[in-house]
């Protein structure tokens, strides 16, 4: 998650802030317990923007905003974005998150901002890109390469960082690419499939709950 | 202040602002000429190494322009500068390959911190006032040499640095034993002195064990948290997620008496009463054996049954997890964290020790290993003074040299370390911080960061190639501090007597160890940041198994009489802050927590039982009392935790530590009893009980990042 | 129309205008201050950034947007009243319709200026209308913002229209009786008015027309109002039945602001004479009506919820049934349904006083309603793990009230500069059958004696 | 009675100012008005598309130096590798100037600020403000052969450059269509 902090300038909105809610957290790692002491069991499940393919933020848009790319991934554009915050409460999933303040970093933190991220201001949304700029970097370096982008030229901050390897990122379009072999296995599902968001994230069950 | 004024004026003014204000940032400011050629917009990708904790993670930089905002010949202005940006694992790297937790994610904020102290400084006001001046480095250096000639007993002269095993802290040592003072004492809140002592004891071998997760079929952990911040978290991680991911995926046992993240990401969590992990070893130990052709006499007391009267775990449990040891091979345990932090800590890892001899799993795939050492770079590093001992008669010492260790806030109360140091006539930190130890402090001789020095470090444990860590500067010093063993070398060369370290330099010093290690070690450093091998592997020799003791002999002592503290007290590794030595830094203040995704603050995880008894509920104000003291924090009420222990998280409740943690949420620490472990000495941290009352309603000091989250809502509704 | 008008009728209706009371003065430079207050909180809100407000994650919209609706749902008082009155020619309207109509087009001004107060970058507001530019974006025509866009800007002009028609006789009337700079304004608004037959004619069919144009408009408006909640997929928002809720809930709460609005002026003006209890009564049945329709609306909608049983609606169902929400609940269910219920069946309580009391209920309710669509169940949605709280800040509080003052103020206004009585509406009234040219005549014949 | 109505107004007016002080400043409030503008005036100008024209502080005379075969990439080095053309440093300026016609008097400018240390105070001529979020690349542009002169108007003509191509949206997008170029809002918004 931190990773994320440092990739995308996402700005820290300080206690009094996130006391009121206002915490972003693009990945955040949601907990839950099941069962009562002693026999407790975990689950965790990362939750980033899934980047649906029937995503309800989209039409709800009134400025295009959030809008679909020809490549599949759910753009947030923030310089057209005016702050209905409309695409917040279509998500189902809530993981657009909203400037309430410019956002600061007391001098020299600023020095660490990455300059391939926009510094978004306020009365915009934002979301997780799957690092877009990392994305729009490889293939720039692919075409003065003259080659096409191959599986594992991206990797978004959070697939880089996660040491257990849990996170993978790659093009579902490409059948042969790992992505797409994880997505088709049997222990994978989505989240809140039922609602027919058609999402592009898959979760992987244990071995053995599936 | 002015400034946002006058902006919020021209703001109202509005349009009238539009014709005079200037707008254009970027040239408020005189621009100077750059030290370096700066490339602006491409990334240079740079070795260095995580300076956080013990297990030493190797780290690729990307290195980008920046500007910076400085003072030249008293003038302000913007310089362009080559900025680190972000911090990502060295996918080389034999202990995290190319993994990185989220507190060496954090790390790069050490470097950029606004509150980060930028020149020397020395005391003006009353010690821990915080009353600095300003001074340079020359007129700093000559202050701190005519102390040390001052000095008359040279033994006089004493040390805090952290454990780590580094040429850094050999140099420190090398300096100290030259001048004729004792070594440096090691100080760390979290260290695993027990465990590596049973290891010398058993295996001949002083430092933390390496484990094979990647091929294990079967682990039990007895309280090791070795997912968060346990020994090598990263490359455990790294080994757990292949162990996941194979087809037959391994399994994890978690014993433990508070959900650590590892036991929230354990197959099966048994809670044990504290203090008794080492008998519950011994029973599977036990069952293991008794299913072998020779079962071990000495084991023959631990049955299930007397193991279930001691440890809380139903007999027919111990039976089947034994089995299972018995059966699924390779199998392996571990121990680490609370187990080892009572009065018999020692017994309980040998009792670890013994079980994973009994599984055969020492040196065994899928088993449990040690790093290759190299003894030509671990001379001295290894010969600490212990803590405990030496803070105590702190006092006695004339001259304190604190380089980068925070004991005051670190330590129990009941240590009196804070005392100690007031009554020290001298004190010199090495800290980029003022924190609670170094606002004490006479003179502030600020280090570089880790980004704009060099750096190493000896990963003693997470690999099973030979490591050795060291990395150039990644950036130029944003400020005018310099390397701590540099400013060592040049006081020693300043003395009266003068010390004469053999090496001009520490990167000078480095080279000369590296070099012995090989012909392209060097090159291993500058390219990757540091040197690694497939070492010739050593043998490890089963020195001496243990006598085993009877199991009723074998029960912690506990401070505090169970009637008037009836709960155990549990200060653990926070995942955020570890130890809390990295507290000051923004990112981790608001990430959440990941069991109680907690920010910027700190809480009492309670079990709902105990809190239904005591009328808590989430939120509410608690006060915790120790015969030592109490500390008063919001309830977290969770089902992992057993109802006869308070877990609190260590790492908040720093009297002074920049903006960010200064006076937020309690130290756990503080209220700890100076209880030892009998035969190291070691704090056992484990071993307090406490009382804990409700003292207030909720009043918004517990942050959760899932604030009205409710795991079952309505449940006494329909459904 | 049973009861006669008096013969001082005209100067009546006329006072307000030609003579001002101190009274006046103070009640404009109070109501004046606290929307200058308003707005002073609405820049601050700019300056300081979005956060001034208590809005949140996941609580995005709260206040502002319960207003929004809550005042296009008043303004479906005058129009789609007044229209429905004319078209079935409904003699005791006649007194009713101007300052139902008015109503109409304050209240959408003012819940128009919500879209824009809620927004994160108001200054930017110009992108949700269509107009042609050299990036060639338009917008987002899927988006039910964009529909409500042109639904209010259609259903303001409308209702202006239909405001201003029957206005110009009576601006004549004015002009006539008047001299200097009043009479040249009034002149200019009365549109050469003469009072021909043709003029008439071309009067009676306009608002024929308009009168049937704007029904379909106005039940869009409040329908698209509720598209914007039922077309996202958020639990108790995404229901088929929200459109006729929303206009059957706006009508009701636009009665009873009608309703209040009109004993305020009887009051005040002391127009006792022309607004009868019996205006009072109609309007009061009207009122239960659609206070018992609302409540079929309800109990539909928590029935069928409750019956279904889905998880994440069974959420909010509770939280606002039994949670932290239901005391807010059981209010609303109190004031718009048992209150009006009782109040309004029974014949001695369907006093003017009654009435009113039962209106002010009925409006304090409404606006709850809109707030417990909105909130719950943004706070309740999908995955537990992102549950959310919210709690109104100042900035949010002064705005709301002052859109309340600035009601008060602009209807003041209006009643100070137009007769708030169609004065030649009543006299056709008079005349035992509403045939137009007789009316004209005397119209006309009145207009010159004064000439 | 006129008194109250001052009273009343008094009243609602304190009542706003009271609160507006209590209200706590919001800890993040950066002291810039957004991260693209310091001053409500600047954010109005930018709104309204007002850019002032650039004052150099030494009138670079890009005829003559284009006059004398440098290339743009001379000075810009960065612009074919990088996503920047760089505004050149004192630094490049004087690895011919510290021979080449030393003695003109702006040179002789020149040679004191690098002597100074401090870089030639260059007024931005072209580029956008964070609030377009516009993530320019030269290097592809270069690769793709657009011309400089394209965006930046012909400097041969030039002393100092001036705007001679407002770079707005359309301008990009524009050309991107014409070159079948990709025209996703991601192309250049993230």
């Amino acid at each position: 998650m931190t990773a994320c902090h440092a990739e995308n300038n996402i700005p820290t909105v300080g206690p009094a802030q996130a006391a009121r809610g206002r915490a972003m957290h693009w990945l955040r790692v949601e907990r839950y317990w099941e069962g009562e002491f002693p026999d407790v069991r975990l689950k965790f499940r990362p939750v980033m923007c899934q980047q649906c393919d029937a995503a309800p933020c989209e039409p709800v848009c009134p400025t295009y905003a959030s809008h679909h790319t020809a490549e599949g991934l759910n753009a947030q554009v923030y310089n057209r974005c005016i702050g209905t915050r409309y695409c917040a409460n279509a998500c189902p999933y809530n993981v657009r998150f909203f400037d309430f303040f410019n956002p600061a970093w007391p001098k020299p933190l600023d020095m660490q901002l990455n300059p391939d991220v926009s510094v978004r201001e306020v009365g915009v949304m934002e979301k997780c890109t799957f690092c877009v700029q990392r994305i729009s970097a490889a293939q720039i370096d692919a075409k003065a390469e003259k080659r096409e982008l191959k599986d594992g030229d991206v990797k978004t901050a959070c697939a880089q960082a996660c040491p257990a390897k849990a996170l993978v990122f790659g093009d579902l379009n490409d059948p042969e690419s790992e992505v797409a072999r994880l997505s088709r296995s049997p222990r994978g599902s989505k989240l809140l499939e039922d609602l027919g968001t058609l999402p592009k994230v898959t979760y992987l069950a244990r071995q053995g709950d599936a | 202040m002015e400034r946002r004024d006058f902006i919020k004026l021209t703001a109202v003014t509005g349009t009238t602002a539009a014709l005079t204000a200037c707008g254009n940032p970027e040239h408020q400011l005189i621009r100077f000429v750059p030290d370096d050629d700066i490339v602006p917009g491409i990334a240079e990708w740079k070795p260095s190494v995580c300076p956080l904790c013990r297990a030493g993670c190797g780290l690729t930089v990307r290195v980008l322009d920046a500007d910076f905002e400085t003072t030249r010949k008293g003038q302000a202005g913007v310089v362009a500068v080559k900025a680190a940006k972000k911090l990502e694992g060295q996918p080389a790297h034999p202990v995290n390959h190319g993994g990185l937790c989220v507190r060496g994610q954090a790390a790069i904020q050490l470097t950029y911190h606004p509150d980060r102290i930028t020149t020397p400084l020395k005391r003006t006001g009353p010690r821990g006032s915080g009353e600095f001046a300003p001074i340079a480095w020359d007129a700093a250096i000559a202050e701190l040499v005519s102390q040390l000639d001052r000095l008359t007993d040279r033994a006089s002269l004493a040390c805090i640095a952290r454990p780590r095993r580094s040429r850094r802290l050999e140099l420190v040592a090398e300096f100290l034993s030259r001048f004729g003072a004792p070594a440096p004492i090691g100080f760390e809140t979290f260290d695993d002195e027990v465990l590596r002592r049973a290891n010398s004891t058993m295996f001949g071998r002083d430092q933390l064990p390496t484990f094979d997760l990647a091929r294990a079929e079967l682990v039990v952990s007895f309280g090791a948290d070795f997912l968060g911040t346990w020994n090598s978290p990263v490359s455990q991680n790294a080994g757990f997620g292949e162990m996941r991911g194979r087809r037959s995926r391994g399994k994890l046992v978690q014993i433990e008496s508070r959900m650590s993240l590892s036991g929230g990401s354990a197959d099966e969590w048994i809670p044990v009463n504290p203090g008794t992990e080492g008998v519950l070893a011994l029973g599977l130990a036990h069952v293991v054996s008794s299913k072998s052709a020779k079962p071990a006499a000495a084991l023959a007391e631990y049955t299930p049954a007397a193991v279930e009267k001691i440890t809380g775990v139903r007999a027919a449990r111990i039976e089947r997890l034994g089995g299972e040891l018995a059966e699924r091979r390779p199998a392996v345990a571990m121990i680490g964290g609370p187990a080892l932090a009572h009065t018999n800590g020692l017994f309980h890892a040998l009792a670890v020790n013994t079980l994973n001899v009994a599984l055969g799993a020492v040196q065994q795939p899928g088993g449990l290993f040690f790093t290759p050492e190299l003894p030509s770079l671990r001379a001295g590093s290894g010969a600490l003074t212990r803590p405990s001992a030496a803070l105590k008669n702190l006092s006695a010492q004339a001259l304190v040299l604190v380089d980068d260790v925070n004991p005051v806030f670190g330590s129990p109360r009941a240590w009196h370390v804070a005392e100690a140091l007031a009554k020290i006539p001298f004190i010199v930190s090495f800290g980029s911080f003022i924190d609670d130890t170094s606002v004490n402090a006479d003179l502030l001789l600020p280090d570089h960061s880790f980004l704009e020095s060099w750096t190493d470090s000896l990963p003693e444990s997470g690999s099973l190639e030979l490591v050795a860590n060291a990395a150039p500067p990644v950036m130029r010093p944003l400020h005018d501090t310099r390397s701590t063993p540099d400013v060592l070398i040049e006081v020693g060369g300043k003395l009266k007597t003068p010390v004469a370290l053999p090496w001009k330099t520490y990167d000078e010093m480095l080279k000369a160890s590296f070099d012995k290690l090989g012909a392209n070690a060097w090159d291993g450093v500058e390219k990757q940041g540091g040197f690694w091998s497939a070492a010739p592997e050593s043998r490890i020799t089963l020195h001496e198994s243990p006598r085993i003791p009877n199991p009723e002999s074998q029960i912690p002592n506990f401070d505090g009489d169970a009637s008037a503290y009836p709960l155990h007290f549990l200060p653990y590794a926070s995942q955020a802050f570890n130890d809390g030595s990295v507290a000051h830094l923004p990112w981790l203040q608001e990430l959440p927590d990941p069991l109680t995704s907690a920010m910027w603050c700190s809480w009492v995880e309670i079990n709902p039982q105990t809190a239904a008894a005591k009328k808590i509920a989430e939120g509410d104000i608690v006060e915790i009392s120790s015969t030592q003291g109490s500390i008063r924090l919001p309830a977290f009420v969770s089902p992992g935790i057993a109802p006869n222990i308070v877990a609190v998280p260590v790492g908040q409740g720093h009297g002074v530590f920049t903006q960010f943690a200064s006076g937020r949420g309690a130290n756990p620490i503080a209220i700890l009893a100076p209880m030892a472990e009998a035969e190291t000495g070691a704090l056992a941290w484990a071993a307090t009980r406490v009382k804990i009352e409700r003292v207030g309603d909720a009043n918004r000091s517990l942050i959760l990042f899932a604030g009205e989250m409710r795991e079952n809502p309505h449940e006494n509704e329909t459904r | 129309m049973s009861e006669g008008l008096p013969p001082t009728m005209t100067e009546d209706l006329l006072r307000p205008l030609l003579r001002t009371s101190w009274r006046f003065y103070l009640l404009v430079a109070f109501l004046g201050s606290i929307v200058a207050m308003g707005l002073g909180t609405w820049a601050y809100q700019m300056y300081r950034g979005f956060g001034m407000t208590g809005i949140n994650n996941p609580v995005y919209w709260a206040f502002y947007i319960t207003n929004f609706v809550f005042w296009i749902g008043i303004s479906h008082a005058g129009t789609l009243i007044s229209a429905i009155l004319r078209l079935v020619n409904a003699g005791w309207r006649r007194p009713v319709t101007r300052c139902a109509e008015v109503i109409t087009a304050f209240a959408l001004m003012i819940g128009a200026m919500f879209p824009i107060i809620h927004l994160g970058r108001p200054w930017l507001f110009f992108w949700l209308m269509p107009y042609p530019n050299q990036r060639m974006i338009w917008p987002n025509f899927r988006s039910p913002l964009v529909w409500d866009f042109f639904a209010i800007s259609t259903y303001l002009s409308g209702s202006l229209l239909f405001l201003f028609l029957p206005m110009i006789p009576d601006f004549a009337l004015i002009r006539d009786r008047s001299t200097g700079l009043r009479r040249k304004i009034y002149g200019l608004l009365a549109l050469g008015w003469r009072g021909t037959t043709k003029q008439w004619h071309r009067l009676e069919s306009a608002m024929q027309i308009m009168a049937i144009a704007i029904i379909p408009v106005a039940v869009s408006v409040h329908t698209i109002v509720s598209f914007d909640f039922s077309m996202a997929p958020v639990p108790m928002w995404h229901s088929t039945m929200f459109g006729p809720y929303f206009v059957a809930g706006a009508i009701f709460s636009g009665i009873a602001g009608l309703i209040i609005a009109m004993a305020t002026l009887r009051k005040f003006l002391h127009l006792e004479a022309y607004l009868h209890p019996v205006h009072f009564q109609n309007l009061g049945k009207l009122l239960l009506m659609m206070s018992l329709l609302w409540g079929y609306f309800v109990f539909a909608e928590r029935l069928t919820t409750w019956y279904g049983n889905d998880v994440a609606e069974m959420n909010v169902f509770y939280v606002t049934q039994r949670g932290s929400f239901a005391p807010l609940y059981w209010t609303m269910v109190v004031v718009n349904f048992v209150i009006p219920v009782i109040v309004l069946s029974l014949k001695k309580t369907r006093t003017i006083a009654g009435c009113v009391i039962a209106s002010c209920g009925v409006c304090v309710g409404m606006w709850l309603e809109r707030f417990l669509i909105v909130v719950p169940s943004l706070s309740h949605k999908f995955l537990p793990y992102s549950w959310g709280h919210y709690r109104p800040r100042p900035v949010e509080l002064l705005i709301t009230v002052s859109t309340f003052a600035a009601m008060a103020l602009l209807y003041v206004l209006f009643a100070k500069f137009v007769p708030i009585i169609a004065i030649w509406e009543l006299k056709a009234g008079e005349h035992p059958s509403p045939a137009l040219s007789p009316v004209a005549a005397h119209e006309h014949a009145l207009g010159e004696t004064h000439a | 009675m006129a008194r109250r109505a001052v009273a009343v107004l008094a009243c609602a007016l304190a009542v706003s100012l009271v609160w507006a002080c209590a209200s706590e400043l919001s800890p993040d409030s950066s002291s810039v008005f957004t991260p693209a503008h310091r001053t409500f005036g600047a954010a109005a100008r930018h709104f309204f598309n007002v850019h002032p024209a650039a004052q150099q502080p030494i009138q670079f005379p890009h005829k003559i130096h284009l006059a004398k075969e440098a290339q743009c990439t001379d000075c810009h080095e960065t612009v074919e590798r990088g996503p920047v053309a760089g505004i050149p440093s004192v630094k490049t300026c004087m690895i011919c100037h510290s021979q080449i016609a030393t003695d003109r008097p702006l040179i002789k400018e020149v040679t004191s600020y690098s002597e100074k240390g401090i870089e030639i105070p260059w007024q931005r001529v072209y580029g956008f403000t964070h609030e377009a979020h516009v993530r320019f690349n030269h290097a592809p542009h270069i690769r793709a052969k657009v011309d400089c002169a394209a965006c930046h108007g012909n400097l041969a003509t030039m002393t100092v450059a001036e705007r001679a191509v407002d770079h707005t949206m359309g301008f990009c997008v524009n050309c991107h269509r014409q070159n079948k170029a990709p025209n996703d809002c991601l192309t250049c918004h993230f």
